[in-house]
């Protein structure tokens, strides 16, 4: 399993039945592959849908796309609303769960996602409202990119929010943000407690028993 | 009533270095003859307000390669190159607002609010140079409302009145653009009797709306 | 003509082709009947719908009434909305015309119709977005109640906004509120300015020419 | 998803002294029979927030007959002449909130947003009390999201998810107010299997919805 798959699948276990879940483009959406049998999860699609899912070939709607501009289709019980909708079910806090790439999350458990600076500017696009609306905040990442760690003391990127994410699940971990500082839960099948925390720019709590991801 | 006009008419009523906000997320539900007669009319200096620049050639990405704008507010330019290099050869300005933000800004324009208190942004790089007002010990940003001179509107279906109707994730801002602008002019693909669209359907009541483009006419 | 149907016919000449206005209770209703003919005006009830008209004996339908919970019929091209919605368009200026019933109209122009202290306190509804938010504010009432003028220097009762109203139709008179004063600007059939004059609790301006109503 | 709850069952949930957003104008739009339950079981000591009082022996107005209410927050009372006398007599708290205001205040709570910024209210006895905010030089009222424990919604179908659909007038609060509660219970007229409702036509999506009042079985 690469690591892209292994990061996506262990999202995927965190989304409960009957929960409203966004995506982030990118790694994120590969966790709707991976969602356990007899869960009902219901996408959002912040260009205004709920009930999102894959293409079908020869029925694409120009009218019916996700985020990106792509085609996608609606399952039955979808429904479809505007831009101040889409992001009042954001910020009001009727999003279960927000899935997001990252480029920093720092030991205070703020996540850096959006611009680096002197580089290309995307723009924060729905990032800094799912962050800040979510009831819980997933980052989905790569625990190290070219050799540096993306978990770090403190964010030197811009930050996305100062809210607290409430999980990131890299190729190596899986580590909760608390109020304490950022506490190793889980590592990955074959990876070292020790790995981990040479991989990590910060200081980790690490309790007596870290078990494996359960995949 | 005279709401229906063509298409070369609606557009030269739009003067250059207009405010302008176009409905559309990634080019999807943006109204695409008026977008090609803005660039065949080659306007200049405009302010876009929309969502973000789609890709080249796409939507609103046609005006970006057009250079048809001195200034652009939106939540994303990450997949239009050419946006990101006249921001950064200082071409056209860019000023980056999240995207729920943008579309209650429009909103509060439209709907009479002095202004929109949200937790998003609140600490980071969006917070400057803004009022934050405190509400029940939690901080809020105060962001401006957002109008325009021109809304630009592309609907699934219109009647003669002008009422509107909206498909899927085409509809995404239309409605509040609708609201939040001097004069809207709206594109339609279908027009419809007046009374073929059921009023719990019409999502911008035809009071809002100046012009509808009119149909072309179809030869052979 | 009785007084009410006057004061009706009055206002129902300043609806223009293509108006959205919005009639509050009472004798504001009436003047839906005088429309002048060739004109198409759009009615709004706030608790939804634009292009309300009057119910259809035999066709009622309990979903589909006026504000005060009244059967209504809705005209081809009719639309229904939230009530978020309903009063953005009337805060957000979309609204060309409210008549509203007064109490007190003052030298300032300020209306008084939502409460009599010590009285019963029917409640504000709608009249404060009402007279903050449409184009134009017109009100339509009697001239004088129980031997006292409705027209005074300051209003004694609350206000129901400190907008300026921006015409007054009553049974004797059209007047103008301007930043100058109070404007006479038509006195009714039969009238004379000094009667309209001795039945004002403030002082009106009064032009060279004052003409009759053209009804 | 076990949303399908008996209506006996539904109402049993709420305890007296909770806050209930209840839909509806004038009655209209107002779920009749959560509210003939709420009676049945004796309900105490709850506010209210909805738009009206209504009229004795209609849709709230039942409530107040039988002095269900601590506390009422509502832009109208003036039709329901049981409202006021409990007002005047010192048994009901009244808060009079004009009507946009009111449906600004509960979208604020459900769209997670600081307040509103009003300019309805300003100098008079509405602005009592609370905080103004100046905004480019204009005043606005700033006035506080309103939520609640429970929100009683009435649509025109249902379908198992959850999914909503209103008609014309009694659409009114319903939307707003199943954003802006903990838990929200609907009342359809009619409920449809998943699909059947088409996506533009949903106004409430399911995710808001936690418990849907099933329909009385019919029997002969």
């Amino acid at each position: 399993m690469d690591e892209k798959t292994l990061i996506a699948k262990r999202v995927a276990l965190e989304l409960a039945d009957g929960n409203l879940v966004n995506l982030g483009i990118g790694l994120p959406t590969l966790v709707a592959r991976y969602i356990p049998a007899g869960r009902h999860v219901f996408f959002q699609s912040e260009n205004g849908i709920i009930g999102m899912s894959g293409p079908i070939a020869g029925a694409e709607n120009p009218d019916l796309t996700d985020a990106g501009g792509n085609p996608i289709s609606a399952l039955p019980g979808a429904a479809a609303f505007d831009s101040a909708m889409s992001f009042g079910l954001i910020r009001g806090g009727h999003l279960d769960i927000t899935v997001l790439g990252g480029l920093q999350v720092d030991e205070e458990g703020r996540l850096a996602n959006w611009m680096v600076p002197g580089k290309m500017v995307p723009g924060m696009g729905g990032a800094m409202d799912l962050v800040s609306g979510a009831k819980r905040v997933i980052v989905a990442m790569q625990h190290v990119a070219k050799g540096e760690s993306k978990i770090v003391k403190r964010c030197t990127l811009p930050l996305t929010s100062v809210r607290r994410v409430d999980l990131v699940v890299t190729d190596l971990a899986v580590i909760e943000p608390t109020d304490k500082g950022l506490v190793l839960k889980e590592t990955a099948p074959g990876v070292t407690v020790e790995q981990v925390l040479a991989s990590t720019a910060c200081e980790l709590i690490v309790p007596a028993d870290v078990p494996a991801m359960a995949l | 009533m005279k709401k229906l006009i063509a298409l070369a008419d609606a557009v030269a009523l739009i003067p250059d270095g207009a405010v302008l906000m176009v409905g559309g997320f990634m080019g999807v539900g943006t109204p695409p003859r008026l977008i090609d007669e803005l660039v065949r009319q080659g306007k200049r200096d405009l302010t876009l307000i929309c969502n973000d620049t789609a890709l080249p050639g796409k939507g609103v990405g046609k005006l970006i390669g057009a250079k048809a704008f001195r200034r652009v507010i939106a939540s994303h330019i990450g997949l239009n190159p050419e946006t990101q290099r006249q921001m950064i050869a200082g071409e056209t300005e860019v000023e980056l607002v999240p995207q729920g933000t943008l579309a209650e800004r429009v909103r509060a324009a439209g709907f009479g609010l002095g202004g929109v208190l949200t937790p998003t942004g609140v600490g980071t790089v969006v917070e400057e140079g803004k009022q934050t007002v405190e509400v029940d010990g939690k901080v809020f940003l105060l962001e401006k409302p957002l109008k325009a001179d021109f809304a630009l509107i592309n609907a699934k279906r219109a009647d003669y009145y002008g009422n509107l109707e909206y498909a899927l994730t085409a509809r995404n801002f239309n409605p509040l653009m609708a609201m939040a602008a001097e004069t809207v002019i709206a594109e339609a693909e279908d027009i419809v009797p007046v009374g073929v669209i059921p009023p719990d359907a019409v999502a911008t009541p035809n009071v809002l709306v100046d012009y509808i483009v009119a149909k072309e006419r179809r030869h052979g």
